[in-house]
């Protein structure tokens, strides 16, 4: 039986892509962000997962608001990333588990999930970032992905208690499995950050540490704040929150915080990273 | 369930919602395009033309002839597609974020940076 | 404060806008299935409201399977036809009321339904079929509209007992929008009917008769159905009940039946046709 | 909620699920771009390259030179694609109900109509 051996939670802005891609692993702004992922990639060496299912929102890349699904999974054998507009460089395509990616969308629309299945998907840096700081090597990554992507574009978003209660039915997914796998979760973006308009810049990381504490011991207290209350507590795009909290309803009620991290700034964000272990 | 009232506005904050998604269709249609690298060259060989090929309104034209982010939020435009407006011209959020706040970009990295104290 | 004044059921096979192209309204064919449709206009004559909810499936015109939705809401200003493939003439745009529309997204994500928002939006068959029937003069016509559009292409299908709910949650978004509206709520296609396979023409006419009873006074009986039964009982496209479930829940408890009218074959299929008042 | 299991199969009925949905995605994909006229006009212009610029297997190439509905099923292919496939043929959902059932149209129509009584 497939498994929910863990949960990670990474940023995942186009600013670590750009500092990735120009191997900025020592220099003084960037290196106390980057020095945060070896002990996560050596759990990851140690566990080994077979798949990947990760939680993030496309940024304009595959969806535009013609048609702007809530929640949206990836059916397909790859998924590639895309230059977004600024010339991203192409990475070679993430393989895909389409049978779990089934296996999941058959139980969650029984479960009254109303998701938007893609057999094709192209993955932005909401995606592509956060893989690449957990499997930085490509040649030798084995992890098969399922994108999970929420809308975060366009208001009205998911509520956070929606959001929890969407992972809890992946958890229960993945448990009903057959095959024998071992599954991680990774709930990317956040933690707080605005973007646009005259509040731009702002950071909360009161806020952010009180989040990094609870999404391990008390999620369900983050699921009674409303979007509204974590634009204002977060910024415009810490609402980006809820992913984690669908890669948190995804473990089970008792997990171990193997390793954490918090570092402020990178570009405009208060950047969390979490590595959570599954009580067996 | 009702619809929820309208909660309290966030100052220096636009959610962007169906109001504002009916209002920049248009324009964040043009920038959605800008993911692709001809339509950038389009865009940047004859700006004129490309904005009226999607239709987009005289505020709309104006805040892109301006290079000014906050009014290209108040004519509708969605910070995800903006991105890759201003991302073709060459600038990132911390720039835009800067001309948001009347800031330079050297205070508003200070700014940043200061928050994590 | 809006309210919902009825509902609507009526079949949507393209074979009918073929005969309405070519006034097929005397031919001996037809006639037996237009006949059931004055009475229905006269009842919208006198009721007259203000915007249609057109409860649809969209037949690979506007969704394809690298984003295909469960439920999806229009939310643009109008909405035109295309030729579908096979050279159907351009009718005029349909008008949509967007205001109304974010209020039902709005409602809906907020109630826990996953809906996918579509600024613009291309109607097949499945709605302007209905709508042509049911508001033959384009120029007279005053009623705007929402097109609701429900998976039945690619399964997993949303179950039954999901649609009702979602039919229930459409009513209170309805019933909570402060303009004096009236609403009209049409569900489309079915019954039983099956275009694929070596069972194509299979009909069950007395299972549609049961369904044209039972989804007046006791909708919830067929909430219990799952979509496997839909279709082994009215056959693949007969799965389009779960339309008829959606208008019925945003309908109350208690309902009149204004009028009804079943005619075997148009086509392939089994039509179904009422008008419910919704109790006051 | 687990995952349901799968049923009894309905006889003369594939459902066309994530199974099928995989196998006859490339199918698929060629007839929804039947939607636009240009594209027919392109595949009747060279049906052998259209069907090769789209990637289809061997049995779908095959199924689609045949015209043959249920060849077009069983390589993954859905309805409501194949659609637009046969209409822009000329053949509406009875020719192809009767050629699936093996019966003449006119035979197809009758049992149909007898469904009524
Ligand atoms: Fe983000
Ligand atoms: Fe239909």
């Amino acid at each position: 039986m497939a498994r929910i051996v863990g949960g990670m939670t990474s940023s995942h802005i186009p600013a670590i892509g750009n500092a990735i891609a120009g191997e900025l692993f020592e220099d003084p702004y960037w290196k106390p962000f980057f020095d945060g992922y070896p002990a996560a990639r050596a759990w990851l060496d140690k566990v080994r997962p077979d798949v990947a299912i990760v939680i993030y929102n496309d940024h304009g890349l595959n969806f535009f608001l013609d048609k702007m699904p809530t929640f949206a999974i990836g059916a397909a054998a790859s998924y590639r990333n895309d230059d977004e507009g600024w010339g991203l460089k192409p990475l070679p395509p993430y393989p895909g588990d389409p049978e779990l990616s089934w296996h999941l969308i058959n139980a969650l629309v029984n479960d009254e999930f109303d998701i938007c299945s893609c057999q094709e998907m192209l993955v932005d840096h909401g995606f592509t970032v956060p893989m690449s700081l957990f499997w930085p090597d490509r040649v030798g990554m084995t992890v098969r992905t399922i994108p999970v992507a929420v809308n975060t574009v366009q208001h009205p978003l998911p509520t956070p208690a929606r959001c929890f209660k969407l992972g809890q039915a992946i958890g229960r997914a993945v448990e009903s499995y057959g095959r024998d796998l071992k599954v991680v979760v990774v709930g990317t973006g956040g933690l707080s950050h605005q973007l646009d308009g005259q509040r731009a810049g702002f950071i909360n990381k009161d806020f952010d540490l009180m989040c990094m504490e609870k999404i391990v011991s008390d999620p369900e207290a983050l699921t009674r704040y409303s979007i509204h209350d974590l634009v204002r507590l977060a910024g415009a795009q810490g609402a980006e929150l809820i992913l984690w909290l669908i890669m948190r309803g995804a473990l089970g009620g008792t997990v171990t915080k193997v390793h954490s991290h918090y570092h402020i700034p990178i570009s405009n964000t208060g950047a969390g990273l979490l590595v959570l272990e599954n009580a067996a | 369930m009702a619809s929820p009232t309208r909660p309290e506005p966030i100052p220096g904050t636009v959610i962007f919602d169906g109001e504002q998604a009916m209002k920049g269709y248009a324009l964040n249609k043009m920038c959605y395009s800008f993911n692709e690298a001809r339509n950038r060259e389009a865009f940047l060989a004859d700006e004129e033309a490309y904005c009226a090929r999607y239709g987009l309104n005289d505020a709309q034209k104006a805040a892109i002839r301006n290079r000014n982010a906050l009014e290209l939020l108040a004519a509708g435009g969605n910070i995800y597609y903006l991105a890759k407006f201003v991302g073709m011209l060459g600038l990132n959020v911390q720039d835009i974020g800067a001309q948001q706040t009347g800031m330079t970009v050297e205070d508003f990295k200070a700014k940043l940076k200061a928050a994590g104290n």
